[in-house]
């Protein structure tokens, strides 16, 4: 059981290593041995890459004293596609639904990203109706993608009730997004210029039902959640990390929220319609899990917000701008972020003037966000870094892209 | 509820006793070592039980074998097993454990052949129903100032642990 | 031969007692039975009540409803092929399971089902079933450690901590329900509990008790009854590792705990053993604090004609449950491919009734009305064991273990000083 | 702020322009660690939102490094950007921003570009021992390191 004495070849005899792990030498086992409760040796053990709570294939090295975390490290790139390197290979149009499938809980916010970008590089607008059918779609998807991670994070603390009424209501979104562009997950619903699709009849309607729906809901998860002695204890002052280290860390979202910094891109740099409409930015006071949960649940009620603003606003007109028919943009760079679920999320693109982008870079929130779980549990339990892992809202599609 | 077949019984957790002690020390696995000592005490359990004495049997498998074995493992697994696995099972000491268990056997044997007349001819009748209660009768009332000597040094002996424990913390 | 079997059947005691052997074995064969199906029907409402508090069906396919699905499930886990790592301690890692699940059996000899349904009566009952039950956490640390890898190892230490923390606060409660027992009573049916003015340990004794001081041990001394209880039925979730204590099987942070390496057989028996040791110390729970096999209000709706109307229930609860599994059969799509299953569903409704209309037969009922009130009474509690599971998030080690040394403990001690001087001056 | 920078290092800062309303400016690769310092430390830019590299063959330095900078003070962007040939190498700005860890570990994953001083610079996304940095335009897109997926996936090609 100890690692000080063995040699290099049954180090990762842990679960999951397979052969290219096998080699993988983590930094956790070179340096120092740390000091350890009544001298026993530590542990070193390895969560993943198949492991039912890392929320994908991320595999987490864990250096442990018993229970308690000395270090971590992350191994990611099990997912990896190079969507970045197909980019370069592919026109604009053709990289669109390529995006969808990185964060592929919140495509919508994917496709917003990159489309907006594009624009932008070809200075183009997108007509005010498409602006606001973005708009919906992107909140509701912000819903879904939240309650995905509710769901999962609740399920990961040891809840596994609020998983299923998450996955009922999120049912009534993907419905809507079916309906809409035929796709529930990975939806594709946007075109470099504004949307592809009119609404269908009863867009509205459905929406509006889903709204009267859905709000209510958001009450009962938190009757089952907020005030739960469990829950609170297991969440309050855990994996807590300041306003500084999160700048510092460049984490985004609602983590940076959480931790009391009130800035969201919806409002600091808005795009889309969104300087059209009414809502708040909720932040939290002490950056652990529970501030977390709050401000994510606050969130949710915000978006429900935004869409009900936007449903009973929404102007008639066209819904694509005139964009050419091969798309070449001029030649420069551009870099566009949005404020995607999960924090920023940023799209650079290149281009040299083809109709194809030179260079396309995906500023991917959960890869940054996963940066800080080392500093977030480190000195906490093993149980903590369930919990952190899942209150980071990460989506190995993105991480590893 | 009569007895049945005692001596058949008695030889079977005698001998268990006995073998199970043995692979105690012959086990060169700590844990393997360990789950033959709860063997040998779930086996003297039985034998508590034979002597009419069930609450003592009872409170053997719940305190040795229940707890303070767990805790016996609990602390082997900790240790690195493949290390201990590779030390010496039997160190310099040898000669004076054989002549300590001869000494002891010795005694035993002319306890056994000559000193019959300290122990009563026959067998003490002890009644077969509630002697649990008598065992509490006997320790909170006769006994009592002995019992509570007893927990005041477990009590000491906690708190030592505790300061040996903590010193690096 | 025959003599010596029916000598028995007039006797006022338990087998045990009466050291009539052939009624000892027909009684573990018949506990041994009826805890396999009780698992086995556990198992299958589990699944549907954690599935309807959660929105969603359960098990459909298999039978009506799923009915066969816990079977469909045993004849898996049976064929299944049977792994050892190859790095396990191969001793170890076999007897572990049979540790835990003899363990998990071995206690049932003392539950008493009924004044004389028991397998034997133990002057130590309550020592012996904590006893033997605290053994289990042995096989669980052995499993651990001979899967000889992390997760398992981290599983059974965290389970032998927590099983060691929770046994005292269990004990502390139980003994103070037995300090209940020494205490004088109006004797209801004029029976003395052995020896007045001493208390038992044994579990026929202890619902004895009960009877004679006319109260479940849950409400006497209101309140201290209620917070031993309490502290019991907390610990008692711990013991047997649900949730929200189930720690040591935590899926989202240890896989599967202990048993992540176990698979086919082996896993079933641990699978077995959970589940009968929830039985148990719900026997236990039932027992000390709930009046045993006593059928509620004996002692305000007494006389013979509420004898008669309780002793009804049993009867009447069957031809219910055959009743709404005879309401099933007509609900059953009439296509020829349900065919089958709309037969199998008629026939358990018949055989459930068949069972019902047996126990409206004097001497059955007053026989089996015991068994039926203990068997309401740990259902009732399995209930509240799938309750907590769909409600309540998982503890993490060191606030379990805060619970149980900062919170249980104390208490503990408290209401058992309480309870001592409570019986002294009241 | 431009010009304070460019007072300070002249010529080390070749252009500062807006391009589509989005401010960048371009370092000599000698200056950049300092021109980062300063931009954190005197003008806010406490958020680092990406570092990135771009590949353009044909030039003699050939790679573009960006980094992407944000000011929540200011609620500002500006691109830094610096050419460097094959080889070269710049210093880390871990010292920096913290979050310059995985993001300079991704750019010397994919594109070969090695950082002095950062912590432990090793592939991230990418096997340790592969061969190659996928995001050079001299990679193709179908290419991959067979040796490697022989060995460890005991296949002949990932196609």
């Amino acid at each position: 059981m100890s690692n000080g004495t063995k040699t290099e070849d049954t180090k990762m005899r842990a679960h999951g290593a397979g052969k290219d792990a096998g080699s993988y030498i983590s930094h956790l086992e070179l340096g120092e041995k740390d000091q350890t409760f009544l001298d026993s040796d530590e542990l070193i053990i390895n969560m993943g890459p198949q492991h039912p709570a890392t929320h994908g294939v991320l595999r987490v090295i864990l250096k442990l004293d018993g229970e308690k975390v000395l270090g971590t490290e992350c191994v990611i790139g099990y997912l990896h596609r190079g969507v970045e390197k197909i980019a370069e290979h592919r026109t604009y149009t053709m990289f669109n639904p390529y995006v969808d499938r990185m964060d592929y809980v919140a495509a919508v916010s994917n496709g917003l990203g990159y489309c907006e970008a594009v624009e932008k590089l070809l200075n183009i607008e997108a007509p005010p109706r498409a602006k606001y059918i973005r708009v919906i779609l992107t909140e509701l998807n912000r819903l879904a993608s939240h309650q995905l991670w509710l769901g999962t994070h609740a399920l990961d603390i040891g809840a596994i009730t609020p998983l299923f009424y998450l996955f009922r209501d999120r049912e009534e979104i993907l419905k809507i997004f079916e309906r809409y562009c035929g796709a529930r997950l990975t939806t594709h619903a946007f075109r470099i210029g504004g949307c592809q699709y009119e609404t269908y009849d009863g867009f509205e309607q459905d929406v509006i039902k889903f709204l009267d729906f859905g709000l209510p809901k958001i009450d009962e998860y938190e009757e089952l959640l907020t005030t739960n002695r469990i829950w609170v204890e297991r969440t309050k002052g855990v994996g807590k990390i300041s306003a500084q280290d999160c700048i510092a860390l460049g984490v985004t979202g609602p983590v940076l929220r959480a931790s009391g910094v009130k800035w969201d891109l919806r409002k600091a740099q808005p795009y889309a319609a969104y300087p059209e409409f009414e809502f708040e930015i909720p932040i939290g006071q002490n950056g652990d899990t529970y501030d977390r949960y709050l401000v994510r649940m606050q969130e949710m009620r915000q978006s429900f917000r935004i869409i009900r603003q936007a449903v009973s606003k929404i102007p008639e007109g066209p819904i694509m701008a005139k964009v050419p028919k091969v798309m070449k943009p001029p030649v420069g760079e551009i870099y566009h972020s949005i404020e995607a679920p999960k924090g920023e999320l940023g799209y650079f693109i290149v281009s040299d003037g083809s109709t194809q982008p030179y260079r396309v870079r995906v500023r991917p929130p959960s890869f940054v966000n996963l940066q800080a779980l080392d500093l977030m549990v480190r000195g906490q339990l093993v149980a903590d870094v369930i919990a952190v892992i899942g209150t980071l809202d990460i989506v190995l599609g993105e991480v590893d892209r | 509820m009569q007895p049945v077949a005692t001596t058949f019984f008695f030889y079977l957790l005698a001998g268990l006793t006995i073998a199970s002690g043995l692979a105690v020390i012959l086990r060169k696995n700590p844990v393997h070592s360990a789950l033959a000592l709860i063997v040998t005490l779930l086996a003297q359990a039985g034998l508590y039980l034979m002597l009419y004495a069930p609450f003592v049997a009872g409170v053997q498998i719940i305190l040795y074998a229940g707890g303070i074995m767990v805790l016996f493992l609990f602390v082997i697994m900790l240790v690195n097993i493949e290390r201990s696995q590779k030390e010496e099972q039997f160190n310099k000491q040898w000669i004076v454990g054989i002549i300590a268990a001869l000494a002891l056997g010795g005694l035993l044997v002319a306890v056994y052949t000559r000193g019959q007349a300290l122990f009563p001819s026959h067998a003490v009748q002890i009644p077969e129903q509630s002697n649990t209660q008598q065992i509490g009768v006997m320790l909170y009332g006769d006994y009592m100032f002995a019992f509570e000597i007893a927990s005041l040094l477990l009590l000491v002996a906690i708190i030592g642990a505790v300061v040996m424990a903590k010193k690096r913390i | 031969m025959l003599d010596y079997i029916t000598s028995y059947l007039g006797s006022n005691v338990t087998p045990g007692q009466a050291g009539n052997f052939f009624w000892a074995f027909v009684y573990i064969l018949l506990i041994f039975i009826g805890l396999s199906v009780a698992v086995i029907a556990m198992n299958w409402l589990e699944r549907k009540i954690l599935a309807h508090m959660q929105v969603r069906l359960g098990p459909m396919r298999v039978g009506p409803h799923g009915l066969l699905q816990p079977i469909a499930d045993a004849v898996k886990l049976l064929i299944k092929e049977d792994i050892m790592p190859a790095e396990a301690d191969k001793l170890v890692f076999w007897i572990a399971p049979l540790i835990v699940v003899t363990t998990a059996f071995t206690v049932f000899i003392v539950v008493p089902f009924g004044p004389s349904h028991a397998v034997t009566d133990m002057n130590i009952g309550v020592l012996f079933m904590l006893g033997v039950s605290s053994l289990s956490v042995l096989g669980i640390v052995m499993a651990g450690w001979a899967s000889n890898s992390h997760y398992p190892l981290m599983g059974s230490l965290r389970s032998s901590a927590q099983m060691v923390s929770y046994e005292i606060a269990m004990g502390l409660a139980v003994v103070s329900a037995i300090l209940m027992t020494s205490l004088h009573g109006l004797g209801m049916y004029g029976v003395a509990a052995s020896g007045s003015g001493t208390g038992t340990l044994s579990m026929i004794e202890i619902v004895k008790a009960q009877q004679e001081q006319q109260t479940w041990f849950l409400f006497k001394f209101f309140p201290l009854g209620l917070i031993a209880f309490f502290i019991f039925a907390v610990a008692m979730v711990a013991e047997t590792n649900r949730a929200p204590f189930d720690l040591p099987e935590a899926e989202s942070e240890l896989t599967a705990g202990f048993h992540t390496e176990y698979s086919g057989f082996r896993w079933s028996l641990f699978f077995l053993a959970e589940y009968s040791a929830m039985i148990a110390v719900s026997s236990i729970a039932v027992t000390l604090w709930m009046g045993g096999w006593m059928r509620p209000f004996p002692n305000w709706l007494s006389g013979d004609t509420w004898d008669t109307v309780f002793s009804l229930f049993p009867g009447i609860t069957f031809l219910i449950l055959a009743a709404l599994a005879s309401a099933g059969v007509g609900k059953m799509p009439k296509h020829p491919y349900f065919r089958i299953q709309t037969m199998g569903l008629a026939g358990f409704a018949a055989v459930l009734g068949l069972i019902g209309i047996v126990l409206f037969i004097p001497p059955v009922r007053d026989r089996i009305q015991d068994i039926y009130w203990f068997s309401i009474k740990v259902a009732a509690f399995m209930y509240l064991y799938i309750w907590y599971r769909g409600t309540f998030p998982r503890y993490r080690f060191d606030q379990l273990m805060k619970v149980g040394w900062k919170v249980l403990l104390p208490v503990g001690i408290g209401v058992l000083i309480l309870t001592a001087i409570a019986g002294v001056v009241l | 702020m431009l010009g304070r920078l460019k007072q300070r290092y002249g010529s080390g800062i070749r252009e500062a322009s807006t391009y589509l309303g989005q401010n960048y400016m371009v370092v000599e690769a000698s200056i950049i660690s300092q021109a980062l310092q300063i931009l954190r430390d005197e003008h806010d830019f406490d958020y680092c939102v990406d570092i990135t590299a771009v590949h353009y063959p044909q030039r003699e330095k050939q790679f573009d490094l960006l980094w992407i900078l944000y000011s929540f003070a200011r609620n500002e962007r500006i691109r830094v950007k610096t050419m460097i040939a094959d080889g070269e190498s710049v210093p880390s700005s871990d010292p920096i921003w913290p979050t310059a860890n995985w993001l300079e570990r991704e750019v010397f994953d994919m594109f070969g570009i090695r950082f002095d001083g950062h912590p432990d610079l090793k592939r991230i996304l990418l096997p340790e021992d592969w061969k190659g940095h996928p995001l050079r335009k001299d990679y193709g897109i179908i290419q991959q390191d067979e040796e490697w997926v022989k060995v460890n996936l005991g296949i002949e090609s990932g196609q």
